[in-house]
């Protein structure tokens, strides 16, 4: 148990090299790739159950000395924030998986080697505690997301790549000097120059005024590239439209939801001055993101473009909730990134494999084919009104937790947000009506339905996003002790900034 | 009287001329032979301060100097006469298939 | 035999050694014929491995010999044993690309052997004498390797250019020592430093001479504007030769700097520091900039090379001992990367029309050739900078001292440049990755240059995960 | 509480059943899953109205803590009193009715288990509506009633106009919501629970009576604020204007869809709604205003455009709209019993209503045009003789079921002052008599205007005519044994208690006006019924021609429903779609800020092909620049 979380990190790693040496590719591989993922999705299970719910600090902590001489440790730890990411990470990654094996027809071994080297970089973001290693992961996540969409992706794939690329590389560099920057000034206060992020965060009485605005706009840019919030988002539709279903499940099930982990993680409990003075403006870019990415989802002719656009919105929502600094708004924040991934990964598959069959995007090109793959239609609705957050399904309760915390911090932008939930509800059902309704497409006629693999790895989102509809106390039980600590956290030092 | 000013005139104009043969003449000979005169301006400059200074170190210097020269001079006239055998031409103007 | 003698003796001796075993090398090399002469490069690294062993200084050793003329201490050797690792990586690397090129001879490793004598002369020099010497040493045996290839036009002329303006550079330089001599009264670097503390620095002629010195010196490290050279050059020479020059003598270059500005100039800080990080950001931009619109690929890594000197250029500005601990970490690590890219580079055979180099002969490599791809992946991304990778930990040290320095303004900078220059590294991987193939390419790695480019790889990966071994061996260097 | 579950489980399980197995197994086996799981919800449902009318029996409870935010926690909780009985009772006749009469009426559809599945849904959604003992509750309910109209009204999807139906109810109920959210938060701000039990405590709310609250800078009183915006829930489940526009595109649904959902009992769940929340409405005094005015202005648009349709359906569609209105108007007034009342019977006589229209339908091969109707009476008379009960029923005429809701309403709304929603409403009960009559004579007086289909026509199967029975006889009884006598009925005893508020006085007025008032809704009824006969009876097709072509122009505004779609798509759906498209993807986001990404690409590759040209690959130039920068950087330590 005590080395589960390296386990974590470095299994997937070592099932890429495996697959690298003693495979050539061909179902063999795929399989193999999968079982691996699989083995991941299982380890996560130990993780889940033997976590301490009452206890809001780090656990399954594992220390030791990376770089000594530069004080930087290989520092891992797991606390209610991430849990749930890594659950969803090892998910996604499975299913995502399984969801490649007919979409990806060439090269596949690189693929599946690639998606694994991935896993490895997600988990590790989400689990090191360590400045330094947090950055190392954070950026070799761009090398194999980058393959994935460059590679395997669609016809402005190397545009969309090197947007994806650059775009967050430009935001982490500078991110890397604030790092340094806390490491030096950390340094000084205590005289102990170390990386670690719980140390530097514990300081932050110390850190005066004008740095922390400095240190919280640098990494507030970086994590909101990723996230990504308006204006910085222009990447994603490009990534998300030319990216390979099983690259768009993880962009949007995964990272995008690295930049508000960061801001939980650092912005708010490092620059917790910064943060609250910077507050009502995040919420303002919040709601813009949320009313502007549904409008402008709502006129897209793509209709992975306009899922692209609804996590514009969605994500807005999760910011929203995190700058609330309350109880409510913070963990609607974290169930919320919960849900967008569970929610938005379906629908990604569910085009995807409608793609395998139809090869188009364009929602013109569709219309009544309800009719011909009535299970597809089925499941898709779900997940539209899942999106659309209907009450009994996850989106809700995060969105509800969301505006309650809000309303109590800024009850003006939450009346704004709350507008998004109409809009949401217009861009889905006229993508839905659109696309599965009305007269049929004669083209469609005899379109295959959906086939046991693909019933298959639906199936496990499907139970998952009304389990937290209905019963969400298993995934915030998680939750509440860590957030709690970190608004206690963010109370005290807004007092002291007084 | 001369004084060390003098030198330090003389040498100047020396190098210059030189760096102006370099700049100017488009042979790469005489290019070369501009660049033994830059070298030359320094010798005087060395000699002069070690007058001046009356210590050996800058005579000692000039020794390495013209030893150097020399061994430049051979490899440069050697790079020369390759250039010759595949382009024809030592001029420095027709030498510039590789820019931007 | 007296300790001063001993002294003396223990601070040339490596260079000795390294002569001597020249000397047996040029023997050698007349010995083997054809296809042997490739055993004198191999020589060569045992010789150098010797001498490694032989001459390592105790930690914080200093050996000054020779009425202050030489130094050899660990940050002579920690330059000398990169000088050693470029000379070996160039060497195994190096003998199928001469081969098919037919200039398979003995004096190429010799040359390079000689240079990098010249080299530990200028690194372990206190003396403006000791070290001109060597620099011509390593300078003229430069030339040589720049026109190594006689039958082509492009080596020849590369040769030709360096030859011309290096001897150029090197009179500039020559010129500013006689006005710092004059000035100061003195070659040696403590005496300088004693005679500048005791007011010479206000001297009028000092500031020109230090000027044209420094200029000298930019030259060497292909600084903008002394850089104009070094793509040419670069393009020019033969693959393995470049890649040696992009390191070894810019590491030299860059670690005599560190002695002369550290221990003589260390009165006019303030000078050379405005100097320096002028040409940072100049050298920074311009390489960048102008790499971003390079279609060959062996060019780009020249004009790369020339923004490499920038970042390194902030380690030397940040004027503190990280900072040139950076430097030769950096050059270190770069020694693997680049001559490992070299190396794969001069591997690629275009059977079109084109240019063995051009962009277009990487086109979709991947599929053809996923090992060559992967290097090339491997090298590109090392040297733009992304971790896990080695390039990562060499930038990552220059930012920690410029950080310390306070030199934000030039951290940043220096960031937003590696963010620049990911694009045309980038380009290279979305050719081979991305694109199709154009032309019939052959870019079969033979033996030796495997064995270079899996090195190079191996470490490259190495130290991005595990760095410490490579940190700790700077950490020790003292000026 | 056992009860009140197995109410919910009963469709549960159905829905769980049919919608697993359906399509493989159950086939048209369906409506027996269904049917028994709404049964089991229709005999709970009884005996919780026995249990609370005998025994005043009643239930808070809570299953498990749904919901922690905070410091708030919202149960997954049931509440039973007799509101909530007396709407379950509504709900699961109508529904049951309604699953019968489908058997009949989707029979031979592919769709069949499908629309039993939904059905079940529906049924499942409309009791946690009711059941429930918090916002949240009703808020999921209310939400689930929406998708489940949503599948129902797109239940032939390939049909345009059905799809675009949907969407439109979805969307319109979406906008309501967003109201009824805003609503729910200033609960939770107000109240610091979700429960039924803190919001509606008498204290609690003098407590904030006087408090106000600031949105956008604007000072509201919170009280007026919060029902405002539950208010907007309502406005949009419950048609009401100016959200009422999708109910009448409703009817692209299945006709017993339209009966359950679009007349019985989801339209009504705003009344119910508003009537729970009485407590805190009775208070909003702002608000009422504005329920009353919503009200009768619905009221008055839905007859009004009712007046004039042809489509059989969409006469009915407006009647509901303008009842609805009735209600509502009512829940202002504060008669928030008559409200439910008129809910009641209603729900009675609107799905008999509707469900004659669909065996109307179905003897017509889907025909809806009354013009093409006529002379139905001799071949289909069951249908005939139950539409013309809900007929009466809902002009009003004693002693049927319409009369003593609609009159206590009108009574009260007189009683409590104001006079011109009363007049309207009484005009409107005049309108209502006659168009309603209109359509009856249309359709089953007179003689057959298409004889080929009529020759066709024929009664329905029993499973059709089962339920037209049992519910004309329902409408007939229910005013009667509830309502009887006015004011003081049974009714009013068993929901007293819930609805009027402690301090509400109720209006007491002199005994001489109410029989006035009574007779005039009386005569009122008459006279739209005889001038109806007028019309389409005796001088039927000259003066309904001649009327037309006098008013031409009014004529032309109702028959196209105050042209409100219209309106709404120039005043709304444009601008937003035009603003996205244009303002918003192509010029901000593709325009401005794509381009300045791009241009952080572009421009530093420009400068490098510039840059470039510096390096000429002569030797002169090279040591050039490098004489220049020497020179440069002499001069610059020289001047610094």
């Amino acid at each position: 148990m005590e080395h589960i979380l390296s386990i974590l990190i470095f299994f997937p790693l070592a099932a890429a090299l495996f697959l690298l040496v003693f495979f050539r590719g061909g179902k063999s591989t795929m399989w193999a790739a999968f079982a691996a993922s699989v083995v991941e999705f299982i380890f996560t299970i130990p993780l889940m159950t033997n976590f301490d719910k009452t206890n809001g600090g780090m656990q399954f902590v594992e220390q030791t000395w990376w770089i000594k001489s530069l004080g930087i440790q290989y520092y891992l730890g797991v606390d209610g924030i991430t849990i749930l990411m890594i659950f969803l990470t090892t998910l996604l990654t499975m299913i995502a998986i399984l969801g490649s094996f007919t979409y990806i027809q060439k090269r596949q071994k690189e693929f599946y080697i690639a998606m694994l080297v991935l896993e490895t970089g997600m988990v590790g973001t989400f689990l090191a505690l360590d400045f330094f290693l947090f950055y190392i992961f954070w950026e070799a996540m761009l090398i194999p997301m980058y393959l994935i969409i460059g590679v395997w992706g669609g016809k402005r794939r190397i545009y969309a790549a090197v947007k994806f690329f650059l775009y967050t590389l430009a935001g982490s560099v500078l991110m890397l000097l604030a790092i340094i920057a806390l490491y030096y000034v950390h340094g000084q206060v205590t005289g102990e120059f170390t990386f670690d992020i719980l140390k530097i965060t514990s300081q932050y009485a110390a850190y005066s005024k004008g740095f922390q605005m400095l240190i919280f706009v640098v990494l507030f840019i970086g994590f909101a590239i990723k996230v990504p919030m308006f204006p910085v988002h222009t990447w994603l539709p490009d990534a998300h439209v030319e990216a390979p279903t099983a690259g768009s499940v993880i962009l949007a099930g995964v990272l995008l939801k690295m930049g508000t982990y960061g801001m939980l993680r650092f912005c708010l409990p490092m620059t917790p001055y910064a943060t609250i003075t910077m507050m009502p403006y995040v919420a303002a870019l919040s709601v813009i993101a949320i009313i502007y990415g549904a409008l402008v989802a709502m006129v897209q002719k793509d209709i992975k473009k306009l899922v692209a656009y609804s996590s514009v919105s969605h994500m807005g929502f999760v910011t929203l909730g995190i700058y609330a600094l309350n109880q409510a708004g913070i963990e609607g924040g974290i169930l919320q990134m919960f849900n967008h991934g569970i929610i938005t990964g379906a629908l990604f598959l569910l085009i995807g494999l409608i793609y395998e069959r139809t090869h188009t995007r364009e929602i013109a090109d569709y219309g009544g084919i309800a009719a011909s793959v009535p299970l597809y239609a089925t499941i898709f609705l779900i997940f539209t009104m899942g999106s659309i957050g209907l009450p009994s399904m996850g989106a809700f309760i995060g969105e509800f937790l969301v505006l309650v915390g809000a309303f109590e911090a800024f009850s003006d932008w939450a009346i704004l947000a709350a507008i998004g939930v109409i809009f949401s509800a217009v861009y889905m059902l006229w993508m839905f009506q659109r696309v599965l309704y009305q007269s049929l497409n004669k083209k469609w006629e005899n379109l295959a339905d959906m086939n046991l693999r693909e019933v298959i790895y639906i199936f496990p989102l499907l139970v998952i996003v009304f389990w937290v509809g209905l019963y969400p106390e298993t995934f915030t039980s998680y939750i509440h002790e860590s957030v709690k600590q970190l608004v206690e956290h963010m109370a005290t030092a807004a007092v002291a900034m007084k | 009287m001369l004084t060390l000013a003098h030198y330090l005139v003389l040498s100047a104009i020396i190098f210059s001329i030189g760096i102006a043969g370099v700049l100017i003449r488009r042979n790469l000979i005489v290019m070369f032979m501009s660049l033994e005169l830059m070298l030359n301006a320094v010798n005087i400059n060395l000699a002069a301060f070690s007058n001046y200074l009356q210590q050996m170190t800058g005579q000692i210097f000039i020794v390495f100097v013209m030893a150097v020269a020399a061994a430049e001079a051979a490899v440069g006239l050697a790079l020369i006469i390759s250039l010759f055998r595949n382009k024809q031409t030592i001029n420095a103007d027709e030498i510039n298939t590789m820019r931007g | 035999m007296t300790p001063q003698a001993m002294m003396n003796l223990v601070s040339i001796a490596p260079e000795v050694l390294m002569t001597v075993f020249g000397l047996i090398l040029v023997v050698l090399d007349v010995m083997t014929k054809g296809e042997k002469k490739s055993m004198v490069g191999y020589f060569g690294i045992a010789f150098m491995i010797i001498t490694a062993l032989i001459s390592q200084p105790a930690i914080g050793g200093k050996y000054l010999g020779f009425g202050n003329m030489v130094m050899w201490d660990t940050f002579s050797y920690v330059f000398f044993v990169i000088f050693a690792l470029a000379y070996t990586l160039t060497t195994l690397g190096s003998v199928e690309y001469l081969r098919d090129k037919g200039i398979l001879k003995g004096e190429f490793y010799t040359i390079m052997f000689f240079s990098i004598i010249g080299m530990m002369f200028m690194v372990s020099a206190f003396d403006l004498t000791v070290f001109y010497v060597g620099l011509e040493t390593m300078a003229i045996s430069m030339y040589v390797l720049a026109g190594f290839n006689k039958k082509c036009a492009k080596s020849a002329e590369s040769g030709v250019k360096y030859f011309i303006i290096g001897a150029f550079s090197s009179g500039m330089l020559l010129f500013g020592m006689t006005y710092v001599y004059g000035a100061t009264g003195s070659m040696n670097y403590l005496e300088i430093a004693e005679a500048l503390k005791n007011g010479a620095a206000e001297n009028a002629t000092v500031k020109i001479g230090l000027i044209l010195m420094l200029a000298g010196f930019a030259f060497k490290i292909s600084a903008v504007p002394f850089h104009m050279w070094a793509p040419d050059v670069y393009q020019g020479a033969p693959t393995p030769a470049a890649g040696f020059m992009t390191v070894a003598p810019k590491a030299a270059a860059f670690a005599s700097l560190v002695r002369f500005v550290w221990i003589a100039l260390e009165p006019v800080a303030g000078l050379w520091g405005t100097f320096f990080s002028i040409l940072a950001v100049l050298t920074m931009f311009y390489g960048n900039l102008v790499a971003l619109s390079q279609t060959n690929v062996k060019r780009m890594l020249a004009y790369s090379a020339i923004s490499h000197a920038g970042y390194m250029m902030i380690g030397l500005v940040a004027m503190n001992k990280e900072g040139y601990q950076a430097i030769a970490l950096y050059s270190l690590i770069y020694a693997f990367m680049n001559i490992g890219a070299f190396t794969l580079l001069g591997v690629l055979k275009n059977k079109g029309m084109v240019e063995d180099e051009r962009l277009e002969s990487f086109a979709g490599l991947a599929k053809k050739n996923p090992m060559y791809a992967l290097g090339m992946l491997i090298f590109m991304f090392s040297l733009a900078g992304i971790p896990p990778l080695a390039g990562f930990i060499g930038k990552y040290m220059i930012f920690m001292a410029a950080m310390k320095a306070e030199l934000y303004w030039l951290a940043v900078i220096g960031a937003l440049n590696s963010a620049l220059a990911c694009y045309y590294y980038m380009r290279v991987t979305i050719y081979m990755y991305f694109n199709e193939p154009e032309y019939e390419v052959d870019a079969t790695i033979g033996r030796s240059a495997f064995i270079t480019s899996f090195i190079g790889a191996v470490v490259v990966l190495a130290v991005g995960f595990f760095p410490s071994a490579f940190i700790s061996f700077v950490k020790h260097l003292l000026v | 509480m056992i009860f009140a579950v197995l109410t919910l489980l009963g469709p549960l399980v159905a829905f769980l059943i049919n919608g697993l197995l359906g399509r493989r197994y159950i086939k048209n086996a369906a409506p027996v899953v269904a049917i028994a799981g709404v049964s089991v919800s229709f005999v709970c449902a009884l005996i919780l109205f026995y249990l609370v009318s005998t025994q005043g029996f009643s239930v808070d409870g809570t299953l498990y803590t749904w919901v922690i935010a905070g410091s708030l926690q919202v149960p997954f909780g049931i509440l039973v009193d007799p509101l909530t009985s007396i709407m379950l009772i509504v709900v699961t006749t109508i529904s049951l009715m309604v699953h019968i009469y489908s058997i009949g009426y989707m029979h031979g559809d592919k769709g069949f288990w499908r629309f039993f599945t939904y059905l079940s849904v529906f049924t499942l959604s409309m009791l946690i509506l009711v059941l429930g003992n918090n916002f949240l509750m009703l808020f999921v309910g209310w939400e689930l009633v929406g998708l489940s109209s949503y599948l129902l009204i797109g239940f032939w999807f390939f049909k345009k106009s059905a799809a675009d139906a949907c969407k439109k109810a979805f969307v319109m109920n979406r906008i309501g919501d967003f109201g009824f959210y805003i609503g729910l938060l200033l609960v939770i701000f107000t109240f610091r629970s979700l429960n039924y039990s803190d919001a509606f405590n008498a204290e609690a709310i003098h407590h904030v009576k006087e408090t106000t609250y600031t949105v956008f800078g604007m000072n509201f009183s919170l009280l007026d604020l919060m029902t405002f915006g539950l208010f907007c829930g309502a406005m949009g489940k419950s048609a009401q204007f100016p959200l009422h526009t999708w109910l009448p595109d409703a009817m692209e649904g299945p006709t017993p869809v339209s009966a359950l959902i679009h007349a019985a009992t989801m339209v009504t769940a705003g009344v119910y709604m508003v009537a729970r929340c009485n407590a805190l409405f009775s208070e909003a005094h702002m608000t009422s205003q504005f329920v009353i005015f919503a009200g009768a202005t619905t009221a008055f648009l839905g007859a009004s455009i009712g007046l004039t349709q042809y489509d059989l359906k969409r006469i009915l569609a407006y009647s509901t709209v303008s009842q609805l209105g009735y209600m509502i108007m009512a829940t202002g007034v504060g008669a928030y019993v008559a409200a439910i009342f008129h809910l009641f019977t209603h729900a009675m006589f609107k799905g008999l209503l509707f469900l004659c229209s669909g065996s109307v339908m179905h003897a017509m091969h889907d025909n809806l045009d009354v013009r093409v109707m006529g002379g139905l009476k001799k071949k289909m008379p069951i249908t005939h003789w139950t539409y013309l009960i809900g007929c009466i029923a809902i002009a009003g005429i004693p002693p049927l079921a319409g009369f003593w809701s609609k009159d206590e309403i009108l009574a009260m709304t007189y009683g409590s002052g104001h006079t011109f929603a009363w007049l309207v409403g009484t005009g409107v009960a005049g309108m209502t008599a006659f168009y309603m009559f209109r359509s009856y004579f249309l359709v089953f007086q007179g003689t057959p205007r298409d004889q080929h289909l009529h020759d066709h026509a024929h009664e329905s199967p029993i499973a059709m005519t089962f339920p037209l029975v049992f519910l004309a006889i329902c409408s007939v009884l229910v005013g009667i044994v509830f309502g009887y006598p006015l004011e003081d009925g049974f009714i009013h005893h068993f929901l007293g208690p819930v609805l009027t508020p402690a301090h509400a006085h109720a209006h007491e007025m002199a005994h001489s006006t109410a029989t006035a008032l009574m007779a005039l809704s009386i005569a009122i009824a008459v006279a739209g019924i005889s001038v109806a006969y007028l019309f389409y009876v005796k001088m039927y097709p000259v003066l309904p021609e001649k009327t037309v072509k006098t008013f031409k122009p009014v004529h032309k505004l109702l028959l196209n429903k105050w042209y409100f779609d219209e309106l709404y798509d120039f005043l709304f759906v444009h601008p937003i779609v035009m603003l996205s498209s244009v303002v918003f993807w192509r010029a901000i986001d593709v325009n401005v800020i794509d381009f300045t990404v791009n241009a952080f690409g572009r421009v530093p590759m420009w400068i490098g092909s510039v840059a470039r040209h510096i390096q000429t690959g002569r030797i002169q130039t090279y040591i050039f620049t490098m004489v220049v920068g020497v020179i440069v950087l002499v001069a610059f330590f020289y001047t610094v």
